[in-house]
């Protein structure tokens, strides 16, 4: 059943079918997959009809707990077991559209509905307080659409479909950054527009060129066909345009200069929401682009990875965190982390093995928790700073002890620090790298040295936070639950805890980022 | 035979374009518009005798009506634009 | 014998029709300023509309397609003069000036703007 | 209390302890006390509760996830972490009761979060203590690191700022571009990290890689600040004196020495690296910063730096100990953790009552200081008679066993290192004592000291004293400790 | 010949971009995309795509116009002027571009060349689209078969993109009616119309037939081009026409903007109800066989249906997002 | 003819860098958004090229016709088409923000303000 290569277990960690365990009590289970995109999706037009002001948020915030909810019982029923797939409108395959859970997109929805629901849930005050109560049904509702978009793209199997939720994702989150409280956030979010729609259409392009050598859509089908025209010239263009098309979106260096700016000066939760799983979206489809359905076709495939991408990865990952280490603000420095830490994934994706892919998809996982949770400590930080330029948050340490903790609980994650998640996909990394011969030492020199870096930048952070001026000392202790709304010091807690629960007991996202990196490497579950 | 008509319309299109392109005035430009828009209704109109699919029909009505909407956008333009000048020019005079 | 009359009635009202929109286009880009360019696109496009329209419809017969053709034909001869008639209007008010006698010579160059 | 609970209580209850100071903070500076009074006590119940079983020979485990594949988070009781928990959690006692004299003699600011970061690094420190594996040693071994940060940049001027931050920086990058390579090496190599008697990369490692991964582990464990990877330990001593105390004889130095000592003993297996060529170099290392360390202090003029020198000499006997690889060597690195601590706690104690009571920082000013505080000063001269290995004090135990270990490896380095770096301790020691002690305050110009002043809080006094008199007592009692140490032999 | 035609059209189209990319009058660019939109919908026509034709005009030609000109009103007519140098940079992106086009059409030399019918996408698909349209659905418009049914769920992203930007407009611009307190329109809004009374009259005449024409083209979709995104398109242009001619506050008043918004929301959910009576009924989401006894009917009742919850979101969005321009102008 | 054949790609590649050069060469913002429509209408016309087969007519069956084009290429251009004009009119909403906001569109003098 299980294949090669497989990482093993001792039988520890072993879950239970989930169909069986849950199809009594589910009786719509097989519709599972449909569900979790129509819970948001249905949810938002709802939304905008609601105008008392706290009814869209909870609206919004109890679609995306139950898209969460789904999320969970199907990563629960696709672990270690066959992808359920679904046929909308009962038409067969290559025809009409199928929507596809496997072990990949599973974990990618549990990123994806989770850091909605977390960031929803913790951002209501925060949100209230940026924006104009006339204004915000149309916020929650974007914030559904944006949701929809990226469930939506997770779940296809259709090369098209995945092009129209992932424009439903991209004007949906133009409109979530657009909503920050600075004129900046416009000019960034018109250059976050122009990028993103080449890159979408950089993409249509290079599926058009695909289906026009395969005459298929569907992913599955299209690797099937693919073989036969490989290495023919449009394939060959195809790769390139669907390879450049979504490294515009997924932020990779050098395509990456949209980001900081749109998550420095969108809504603070929104950064959050975006942070944790913008780009990997656009990252999910390109692996399941290079490596399903294009690796056919190259039959370089390793060199077309490791040849072109594996020196973006680590100049991404070593200037990313360089600028890091010189930004002001702490957003933008969370940001250009962000550029290195996609830098990390596509490392681990570019070493063409399949440890190699475990790594990159389980840092997917972990950097989400971690990132997520360090912009939901700014915003946190906001509800009393006047920005999050590192000045104005000196000190803040002393205000707001708890939240800082919590801070550091992330930071440490995005270090790598043991006992925290990311620790574990840096461990999967080195592992990876070390396996890969001389070239991979110089890797784990590359990963260790950029660690370094994150250090450096996340300790600016703690410094001045801890030991700059600013805000009161001890005496204002009190004060940290008034200031930080509680719902909001909740989510923070609960993204913080996560950090540490995924350090120590990983088991799903392991056995799932396992079992998809097998599965993109061509081995059936 | 719609063969003639074609072409004539097609060059036709090609002489409104240049006219388009050089000029001079915007308002030559939006005769060219307009003029373009007639020329594309009647190839539509033809081509569809020509594919031999009369009932494609449809469509040419809906370009002649598009096509006016257009032009009427522009008039709309064009006296927005003459009202902030106005505009403009009051304010420039009351200071 | 009423086929082939009809074809060739046809054939004439296209080919008229074609010569009257090929004078236009020329005449738009070769008349001297906005208002001739105005005259000879306006008139020709309503006459190259009616006489292309009509030889269609002659090969068309007595059916919808005629009656849609009608409708677009009386669309288009609504439409055309009206927009040449407001584009005109909101030239002359915008304070184009419309040339006559000797500057009708001069370049175009110096009616740019 | 089965023995696999009280290792789990005794890892959870300073870790729950540290909440529960930070609550107990706010509702007073004397519960807060209190709270850590307790804790410690009942930390140290705990673990000194398992040592019968361990001194038995009973070598208790649990396992509390499997984090990745093949990687658990797990603890087991062996001998030598017995000896470094029982250790810590006594001294933790003792150095709260210290800080709270400490503390309040000096008015310090953030002493909620002085006492709450102080339970987690002891629960940090018991967490290395028992550790089963590499990689749980490595995770707890980070969380010291991270506790004690705050700790050292607990002033928060710019001085122990940047101070901290070479701590964390050496410290940090140590660990993750040396000690994380080495064991992601080991466990790739040998499929699993966990201390196994005879080690785990016997068969598996042979050649220049075992040389290279043990330079990799022992420069990689920056807390055993062998040099050139010791220069957070004089910076570090900017911070409150037990915060100094923990950091030189009770957790982090010591933390650093006790895992080269495993990895060596665990890992690498006493009789796999014998042959290799790592071992004698490191002894090189070792005796390397035993001699330029002694020199440097030579040339200190501040109290805490020498000191902190006099640490990174006294950390590299232990090293070179084990790297001597012969079983009184072996038990002589064990008792040396013990007795350089009891010793070590006492001069920093010392010091730190000193600055206290006199605000006085520098060896020049200790002038005639023995006749205003002599207690502390009494202290102070046993633990530096301990330093040199003087009996009647611990210190001459350790060294004992270390001197006969060199015999018995035939090394003649480490002897005439020994005997060399003993001459250098009384050099730069000694002087302190004659100056506290034979030197009058007013020599020169005769005029009248600037302050007054007598002993140090009685909490501190009797701290010190206490620890002092754990030094002379360790000369005469170190039975139980000697018989766990012994227990090591059979990894010989 | 039909193809030397398109190779006619298409070059006028490549003339026509070069110029949009050149002038540097944005009023000029914009008239010029209207023109390249009807090179490209006559090329689609051209290309045996009626029913993309027919949406590249409605909403090329006929609403980004409108668009775009409402923007350029608000903003600069003109681009402005800059230092007349060619920079290295501008030559650099010059040369890349230059670049990409080539490999693009180096590329294409392996391409199945235009009308082959041999080419995968003819051979692999299509067949089965047409057969099934005529079998299991019974429609002649295969492109609506397609599109509303064996691709519906692509459709229904599609709604729910056109939504998103409606969302996103008011989102950012408020809606129409909220910044419109303060009342009156300029007294010299209504000046300028005076010049434009045939265009008036006219306009009003017609804007009925551009209603009817937008329903039939709405109900007409099944049998020939058209569906509910060109009907959509088509009645937004009338009242848009007609808020041209009567003046927005009058445009708002016969379709205010509540129900403007629940003509979004509506149409999105009508679709989606479809598609979820889908699931309800037994089958699979948007699957309409279960609508009805005989399935063949059912697909009709379907596609009818979510054409309509088509028409309906895209002429609110295209409304809304029009008031939403012209209301700040007014403001 | 069989090079005629590919002129339509010609013109596609063409024009879909005409407008990327738009987009990334011209700073005014509405000049992109222009640059931008021409860019997709570029792809548009590659896909309904490709959907076109030698002697057929448009897929809507009606007497006579027996050979029809692929509908697949065009509804996935119908989708894309209006998904185009969506983001052309966020695009454009976000300009006239922009406008209020900066009081120009061009991108140069937007970013000088930004960075004083």
């Amino acid at each position: 059943m299980r294949s090669k290569g497989r990482i093993s277990h001792d039988g520890k960690i072993r879950f239970a079918r989930g169909e069986a365990l849950l199809a009594p009590h589910l009786p719509h289970l097989p519709h599972l997959p449909m569900l979790q995109v129509l819970v948001p999706l249905l949810m938002a037009p709802f939304v905008l009809l609601l105008h008392p002001r706290g009814l869209a948020w909870a609206a919004a915030t109890a679609a995306s707990l139950m898209a969460f909810a789904i999320a969970v019982v199907l990563a629960l029923t696709v672990v270690g077991d066959a992808p359920l797939t679904y046929q909308v409108g009962r038409w067969p395959a290559p025809y009409g559209i199928e929507l596809r859970v496997d072990d990949f997109s599973a974990l990618l929805l549990l990123v994806i509905t989770g850091a909605s629901s977390v960031t929803l849930l913790g951002g209501w005050q925060s949100l209230a307080r940026a924006l104009p109560s006339a204004r915000q049904p149309y916020y929650f509702s974007a914030w559904l659409l944006a949701l929809t978009g990226f469930v939506g793209i997770a779940v296809s199997a259709d090369a098209f479909n995945i092009f129209v939720f992932m424009e439903v994702s991209s004007l949906a989150s133009y409109v979530l950054i657009a909503g920050g409280p600075d004129r900046r956030a416009l000019s960034a979010v018109f250059k976050y527009l122009i990028m993103g729609t080449v890159g979408a259409t950089f993409y249509l392009v290079g599926i058009g060129l695909v289906y026009m050598m395969t005459g298929t859509l569907n992913l599955a089908d299209m690797a099937v066909r693919i073989s036969d025209v490989a290495d023919t010239r449009p394939v060959l263009l195809a790769a390139g345009f669907i390879t450049v098309g979504l490294a515009l979106k997924a932020a990779i260096f050098p395509l990456h200069i949209w980001l900081p700016n749109a998550y420095a000066y969108a809504p603070h939760i929104a950064t959050a929401f975006l942070a944790a799983c913008a780009t990997k979206v656009a990252l999910y489809v390109l692996l399941r682009f290079d490596f399903v359905v294009l690796q056919h076709s190259a039959s370089e495939h390793a060199v077309q990875f490791a040849g072109y991408l594996m020196p973006l990865a680590v100049l991404g990952i070593l200037v990313g965190s360089g600028v890091a280490i010189f930004e002001r603000d702490l957003k933008r420095l969370l940001a250009f982390s962000s550029v290195a830490q996609i830098g990390y994934m596509l490392l681990g994706a570019s070493l063409v093995t399949i440890a190699g892919l475990n790594a990159a998809i389980l840092h997917m996982f972990n950097h989400a928790l971690a990132k997520g949770g360090l912009f939901l400590v700014v915003a946190a930080f906001c509800t009393v700073a006047a920005s999050s330029q590192l000045e104005q948050i000196g000190g803040i340490a002393r205000k707001m002890p708890w939240t800082f903790a919590a801070f550091v609980v992330c930071g440490l994650s995005l270090i790598g620090v043991p006992g925290t998640a990311g620790f574990l996909s840096k461990w999967y990394l080195v592992t990876a790298a070390l396996d890969y011969g001389a070239l991979g030492i110089a890797l784990v020199g590359v990963i260790l040295v950029s660690s370094l870096m994150a250090v450096v930048y996340i300790w600016r952070v703690v410094e001045s936070a801890c030991f700059a001026g600013e805000f009161g000392d001890d005496a204002d202790s009190d004060s940290e639950t008034a200031a930080v709304p509680p719902l909001l010091f909740i989510a923070v807690w609960i993204v913080a805890l996560a950090n540490l629960y995924f350090g120590l007991a990983s088991a799903l996202p392991i056995e799932l980022a396992a079992s998809a990196a097998n599965l993109l490497m061509g081995n059936a579950p | 035979m719609y063969f003639a008509a074609i072409l004539a319309t097609l060059v036709t299109m090609a002489l409104a374009l240049l006219r388009a392109v050089r000029g001079p005035t915007v308002y030559d430009r939006v005769l060219a518009v307009n003029m373009f828009g007639t020329k594309t209704v009647l190839l539509l109109a033809a081509l569809a005798f020509l594919f031999g699919r009369p009932d494609f029909l449809d469509l040419v009505l809906v370009y002649a009506l598009i096509n006016f909407i257009g032009v009427f956008a522009v008039l709309e333009f064009f006296r927005y634009r003459a009202m902030r000048a106005r505009q403009g020019q009051v304010e420039a005079q009351r200071e | 014998m009423m086929d082939i009359a009809i074809d060739i009635a046809s054939w004439v009202l296209l080919a008229l029709g074609g010569v009257n929109l090929l004078i236009g286009g020329i005449g738009v880009l070769r008349m001297p300023d906005l208002y001739t360019r105005m005259h000879a696109a306006s008139l020709t496009d309503s006459m190259g509309a009616i006489l292309v329209i009509l030889g269609i419809m002659l090969q068309a017969g007595l059916s919808l397609a005629t009656v849609k053709l009608g409708v677009i034909l009386v669309f288009l001869l609504l439409t055309s003069p009206t927009a040449a008639n407001a584009l005109a209007a909101s030239a002359l008010l915008a304070g184009v000036t419309p040339r006559t006698g000797q500057s009708l010579h001069l370049s175009d160059s110096e009616a740019r703007e | 209390m089965s023995a696999e609970l009280a290792i789990l209580a005794s890892l959870a209850l300073p870790l729950a302890g540290a909440v529960l100071i930070a609550f107990a903070g706010r509702i007073g500076v004397n519960v807060r006390e209190a709270a850590t009074m307790l804790i410690a006590g009942a930390l140290a119940l705990i673990v000194w509760s398992l040592v019968p079983a361990v001194a038995a020979g009973e070598r208790p485990q649990v396992s509390v996830a499997e984090v990745l594949p093949g990687i658990e988070l797990a603890f087991a009781v062996e001998p030598l972490g017995m000896l470094f928990a029982a250790l810590a959690s006594m001294l933790w006692i003792v150095n709260s009761l210290y800080s709270i004299g400490y503390m309040r003699g000096n008015e310090e600011a953030n002493q909620t979060r002085f006492y709450a970061l102080f339970a987690v690094s002891l629960g940090a420190t018991v967490g290395v203590a028992f550790a089963a594996n590499l990689f749980t040693l490595f995770l707890f071994y980070e969380v010291l690191t991270l506790s004690t940060y705050p700790l050292v940049a607990h002033k928060g001027d710019r001085q122990s700022v940047a101070s901290a931050r070479v701590y964390l920086v050496v410290l940090l990058s140590t660990s993750i571009v040396l000690f994380l390579p080495a064991i992601i090496w080991t466990y790739l190599v040998a499929g699993s990290g966990d201390f196994t008697l005879g080690g785990v990369l016997a068969g598996k490692l042979e050649g220049a890689g075992v040389g290279v991964l043990l330079l990799l582990f022992v420069f990689g464990i920056g807390k055993a600040a062998v040099m050139p990877v010791h220069p957070w330990l004089p910076a570090a001593m900017v911070a409150p004196t037990p915060v100094s105390a923990l950091l030189h004889a009770v957790a982090v130095v010591k933390a650093g020495v006790f895992a080269i000592t495993k990895v060596i003993i665990y890992i690498f297996g006493v009789e796999h690296l014998a042959g290799a060529f790592g071992a004698d170099l490191l002894v090189f290392i070792a005796a390397f910063t035993i001699i330029a360390a002694s020199i440097v202090a030579l040339r200190q003029t501040n109290l805490k730096r020498l000191l902190a020198y006099s640490t990174v000499a006294q950390l590299s006997y232990v090293v070179m100990a084990i790297a001597l690889l012969t079983p009184l060597a072996g038990i002589g690195a064990a008792v040396h953790i013990v007795a350089h601590a009891f010793g070590k706690i006492t001069l920093f104690f010392a010091a730190g009552a000193i600055y206290t009571a006199a605000h006085k920082t520098e060896i020049t000013e200790l002038r005639g200081i023995g006749r205003r505080m002599p207690v502390t000063m009494m202290a102070f001269t046993i633990g530096a008679l301990s330093m040199i290995g003087v009996p009647p004090t611990g210190g001459f135990v350790s060294k004992w066993y270390i001197l006969a270990g060199a015999y018995q490896a035939d090394s003649m380095l480490a002897l005439v290192t020994i005997l060399a770096s003993t001459v250098l301790n009384a050099a730069y020691l000694l002087p302190i004592i004659y100056l506290a002690w034979f030197a009058r305050e007013d020599e020169g110009d005769g005029t009248p000291p600037a302050r007054v002043h007598g002993e140090a809080p009685w909490p501190a006094v009797l701290a010190l004293g206490l620890t002092a008199a754990l030094t002379v007592g360790f000369f005469v009692f170190h039975g139980a400790a000697l018989d766990i140490a012994r227990q090591l032999l059979a990894g010989f | 010949m039909t193809t030397l035609f398109g190779i006619f059209l298409l070059t006028l189209l490549m003339i026509t971009g070069m110029a949009i990319v050149h002038t540097r009058n944005l009023f000029v660019a914009v008239m010029l995309m209207g023109i390249a939109s009807l090179l490209i919908a006559a090329s689609f026509f051209l290309l045996d795509a009626a029913d993309v034709a027919l949406t590249e005009a409605a909403i090329g030609a006929g609403i980004s116009t409108v668009l775009f000109l409402g923007a350029l009103a608000l903003t600069s007519e003109r681009e402005r002027k800059r230092r007349r140098s060619l920079s290295t940079s501008s030559l650099l992106q010059f040369g890349i571009v230059g670049v990409v086009a080539l490999i693009v059409i180096w590329a294409t030399f392996d391409q199945p060349r235009l009308g082959s019918p041999s080419a995968p996408v003819q051979a692999h698909l299509t067949p089965w689209y047409i057969e099934s349209t005529r079998d299991l659905i019974d429609i002649p418009n295969a492109v609506t078969a397609v599109l509303a049914s064996f691709r519906g769920y692509d459709t229904l992203g599609e709604v729910v993109v056109v939504f998103t930007a409606g969302v996103g407009v008011l989102f950012l611009l408020g809606t129409g009616a909220s910044s419109r307190a303060a009342g009156a329109p300029l007294s010299e809004d209504n000046a300028g119309l005076r010049h434009y009374l045939i265009p008036r009259i006219l306009g009003r005449l017609l804007i009925p037939f551009i209603l009817l024409l937008g329903f039939y083209v709405q109900f007409h979709g099944e049998y020939g081009p058209g569906g509910g995104f060109q009907a959509g398109a088509i009645i937004a242009a009338s009242v848009i026409l007609y808020a041209l001619l009567e003046g927005e506050q009058r445009a708002l008043s016969v379709i205010p903007q509540g129900v403007l918004l629940a003509m979004m929301a509506g149409g999105t959910l009508l679709f989606g109800a479809v598609g979820v009576a889908g699931i309800v009924l037994g089958s699979n989401f948007l699957d309409y066989s279960v609508l009805s006894e005989d399935p063949v009917n059912g697909q009709h009742w379907g596609i009818l249906l979510i054409e309509m919850g088509i028409g309906i979101t895209v002429a609110g969005v295209l409304i809304s997002i029009f008031h939403a321009f012209a209301a700040r102008a007014t403001a | 003819m069989d090079i005629l054949g590919l002129y339509h790609y010609w013109i596609f590649a063409v024009l879909l860098m005409t407008g990327f050069f738009a987009i990334v060469a011209k700073p005014n913002l509405v000049k992109k958004l222009i640059g931008l429509s021409l860019f997709q209408s570029a792809v548009f016309l590659c896909y309904i090229t490709m959907g076109k087969i030698e002697g057929g007519t448009a897929p809507i069956m009606g007497e006579g016709a027996e050979l029809f084009s692929s509908p697949l290429p065009q509804v996935l251009i119908l989708t894309a088409i209006v998904v185009s004009i969506s983001t052309t009119a966020l695009g454009l909403g976000l300009v006239l923000r922009i406008k209020d906001e900066y009081g120009s569109i061009e991108e140069d003098e937007i970013q000088g303000q930004d960075q004083p």
